[in-house]
């Protein structure tokens, strides 16, 4: 087995092919960066849900003076509600669900919107009797809040009580919708690529079938004649998977961690890290596939 | 080196079998011809010696291997012992005459080394070694003949199968290309070739086996081409044998 | 010239070369559909620019008793103040530039608070003396809206002068990037696209090179023999042109109309009329870009 | 019908010109052999005639064109009148042997009804009518041959370019084809024909051309195959004459 050789043909083959070698290439490259962004955005779900679901509360909002009547016809909550409430979280029936909880008096919740509105009008017009005294509840499964929800709404002088984890669902249902379109596009993308793939080297071995009919009636062997058809679909592929991997790792470094972790500070943000645990598969992915592509695409030139 | 007994060849949507019921023997070391009209089955088989293609029946035994249910994994090194002209050439067109002969060689992994000398030595021998670095559109058609040639016999075969390797030669060159098979064959390689070459056939005396239709109607030691047989040939080709009248 | 004839040249071209026309027709719509979407944004932002601009103000707001004392040290802004300003407004010095103007006092400021944030909690933390009363400037020309801001800025009783634009440019900026990106994919792809088909065109040309040669040896002319291998082109190209308009029709109607527009009613977006205006830009696109690379990739075959 | 006067062929990369300083002229209805040893100038000389090369000097006057300044443009209209045979037939291969010969009709736009009258019966004349639906592949290199002339003559040329159409064929079949060829000949067209058939050329007594190296040393009316010149073509052989001896 003489490599030189074999390597002579298939820079010989992929010069003469140029163009196809350059479109599999963007192909490639465009499908597998789709990929990779969807399996970023995938990260990044990921990574927001064990960050804010571990966060995540059931919020009692105690009655103030100035609560809508309707939910509070006492006015401001007595200690006795405080009491009540207190005593219903630490009981029994509902310890299995609580990990812990505290109480937030007036004082507390009026420093925490004045810190969470700094230089935002509103914040001056606010004062610390307007805003809810609450129990904040951190509960052992966010996906058994209801219990709390329940067992608390209704209740004598508590004005609501608001599952937090409710916004962020809303959160993640619009990044993982983003995360289907982008996979959605990867999905077209690499079903052209490996279409792509196939068809050149199709269109490889019928442009060079006088080539591999004489290779066989000179008793040359299958694998000598497969060999430089596979190698081409897979070096192509594999620039292209490079660069997708390259665009991957930019767009965390750049937009990511550069753009949107400095706008956005207090949100935790995929690193570089996950980008270079994606590239490895996106390399594996698109010489996997390539090397699919073009193996079924010259078995039929290989029937001695 | 060839035993065939009883084989035929039926192609796929053909009337006839292009080869039926052939039977014959070749020892190491002869020169046989294979005569007979267009579509007499000449070509079919030489490429059932070769597997090129498969027999419909029978057994085809050449180098010590029944070719009929050899495995195809073993083709390969079969056929590295056998060397083949065509009646198309099967040139490559990309290749320079050099690079057509030495191909040959490099896909059974030959060094370059051995390469470098044995390519311009066979190219001589055809008369072609100014013609090295040509491309095969820039040869005429008895050029592009003695090319495969060349490429048939770089390698030192067992057994030369040519088919009509003197098709398009004039009398003087064909005389000069059947010299060299004669020495190759002195040398030990065993040769069949198919011709239509009345002059050679007739001059060589040589073992002459002749199909009509698929089938030997002749298989003489030291004949000629012609034969006394009536040409019932005639009946594939209506319409040119009126004209003829 | 017989149409059947070139059309059966072109329907066995298309069947054998089935695989390379699919990944063509995919490719095309891709990168059409990229073109659609970087046409929509654009557009998008065109309307939003001429709606809000058109609304755009200049706010001069008055001081208050709560204003910050560094900037109205004298307090709430007197009437002296008021017609000051309004004269300004009125002299001849200003006048090229406004076109129009009103003046918002302290209840009409609290009737559009408490409209603008209906059912928010600040709503009912905000009385009417606490908001500014404020001059409404409309000018003539948004470019030259400087002028106003640097009249009445550092003025005795005014708290702040702000150019409503300068908010809408950080949202046309936002979605400018996002058209730029969608250009920037649209390209890569496009160039794929044309790469894939005039790759496509000279592979078939050359896999049937031996039939090219003897259609001119018969005295095809070149028209004929051109005709079958730029259609081919055309055809993929067209289908793929047809897709992306679709799915530009498509993502205006269900996603623009039938999503953002009910969820954001109160911003103007792209109707099916954009959409259905870009339609044949992008088969022409298409439908050329093909003609041209299929074009130039067979001329080399067609030397007599 | 065809003059030519001075022409010379020197290919690129070439020691020496393919074609040199040649000069005859062909009447209309003539039957003129090409004749010379492999390599001498003939499929060049024909494919100058056809404008598939041009000419580097001289002048090619072939049905009233001159071949080495007619525009591009105006070259299709002048093949449609003539028919040509290939050394290496150009057959293309995914297409039978009825759409090979129709396809030649059909890209110069003759009407279905006139094709599906005349493919079959010119397929009839060169012994062919039961294979019209055969792929070249499945054909014998003779009936490749017979399908390549079918081709030539099916639009009736007024001239018709022969390369070897009896290289492939033995010598039965071969009579047939020339007798064929006769009778176009008979019909009013020019035929121009390479070969390296001694026989044909010696029974036909035609006028015969002879090339050696791209010069033309024979022009006789009524001749034979044969010459009492001095073979030189060996000096460009030395390997495989030394080999004969
Ligand atoms: N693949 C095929 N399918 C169908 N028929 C075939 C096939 N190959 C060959 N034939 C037929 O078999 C017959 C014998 O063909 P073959 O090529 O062996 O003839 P040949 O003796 O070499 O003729 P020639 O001297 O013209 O080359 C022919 O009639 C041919 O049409
Ligand atoms: N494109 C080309 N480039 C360079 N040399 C060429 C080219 N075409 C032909 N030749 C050379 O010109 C010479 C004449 O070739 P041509 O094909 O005319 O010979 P021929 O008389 O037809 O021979 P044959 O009987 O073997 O077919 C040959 O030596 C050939 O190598
Ligand atoms: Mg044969
Ligand atoms: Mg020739």
């Amino acid at each position: 087995m003489k490599l030189g050789f074999v390597f002579r043909e298939i820079g010989q083959s992929l010069s003469r092919n140029v163009s196809m070698i350059v479109s599999i290439v963007l192909v490639t490259f465009l499908s597998l960066t789709f990929v990779g962004t969807a399996g970023l955005l995938q990260a990044q779900i990921g990574q927001m849900k064990t960050y804010w679901y571990d966060r995540a509360q059931v919020a009692v909002y105690l009655c103030t003076d100035t609560s809508p009547s309707d939910a509070c016809p006492q006015g401001e909550a007595s200690a006795d509600v405080k009491a009540t409430v207190d005593a219903a979280l630490k009981a029994a029936t509902l310890q299995p669900f609580v990990e812990k909880f505290y109480f937030e008096d007036h004082q507390a919740a009026y420093d925490k919107f004045q810190e969470q509105f700094k230089g935002n009008a509103v914040a001056k017009y606010v004062t610390p009797q307007q805003l809810n005294e609450t129990f904040w509840v951190k509960v052992k499964d966010p996906e058994k809040s209801a219990v709390i929800v329940e067992s608390f709404t209704g209740v004598a002088g508590v004005e609501e009580v608001r599952d937090q984890r409710s916004y962020l669902d809303q959160i993640f249902s619009i990044l993982n919708a983003a995360s289907i379109a982008a996979v959605g596009i990867a999905a077209i993308m690499l079903a052209s690529a490996v279409l792509l793939i196939s068809t050149t080297i199709r269109l490889s071995a019928f442009s060079r079938r006088r080539e591999i009919g004489i290779m066989r009636l000179v008793g040359a062997s299958n694998f000598y004649i497969q060999l430089p058809f596979i190698l081409e679909g897979v070096v192509a592929a594999t620039i292209g998977s490079l660069l997708a991997s390259g665009a991957v790792v930019a767009i965390v470094q750049f937009f990511v961690q550069g753009y949107l972790a400095t706008r956005l500070p207090l949100t935790s943000f995929v690193g570089l890290d996950d980008a270079l645990l994606l590239t490895p598969l996106l390399l594996v992915a698109g010489i996997g596939l390539a090397a699919l592509a073009s193996g079924v695409a010259i078995r039929r030139y290989l029937k001695i | 080196m060839i035993s065939i007994s009883n084989v035929t060849k039926h192609h796929k949507g053909a009337t006839r079998p292009a080869v039926d019921g052939v039977s014959f023997e070749i020892e190491r070391g002869d020169f046989v011809f294979l005569v007979g009209a267009s579509g007499s089955g000449k070509s079919t088989l030489l490429r059932l010696m070769l597997r090129e293609e498969i027999a419909s029946k029978g057994d085809i035994f050449v180098l010590g291997q029944n070719l009929v249910t050899v495995p195809s994994r073993k083709v390969p090194v079969l056929r590295r012992k056998m060397g083949v002209v065509f009646q198309d050439f099967r040139l490559l067109p990309n290749k320079t005459v050099f690079q057509n002969v030495a191909f040959s060689l490099e896909v059974i992994g030959k060094s370059s080394a051995f390469i470098s000398e044995a390519v311009p030595e066979v190219l001589a021998l055809v008369g072609l070694g100014e013609k090295a670095e040509r491309y095969p559109n820039e040869l005429s058609g008895g050029e592009q003949q003695r090319v495969a040639l060349a490429r048939a016999i770089v390698n030192k075969p067992d057994l030369l199968l040519a088919d009509e390797p003197t098709g398009n030669l004039d009398p003087a060159t064909s005389a000069d290309i059947v010299a060299l098979l004669e020495k190759i064959n002195q040398a030990g390689t065993t040769i069949v070739m198919a011709t239509h070459d009345v002059g050679i056939v007739d001059r060589l005396k040589r073992r002459v086996i002749e199909l009509r239709q698929g089938v030997i109607v002749r298989d003489d030691k030291k004949s000629g081409y012609e034969t006394a047989l009536p040409n019932t040939d005639q009946i594939e080709m209506p319409a040119a044998s009126e004209e003829q009248k």
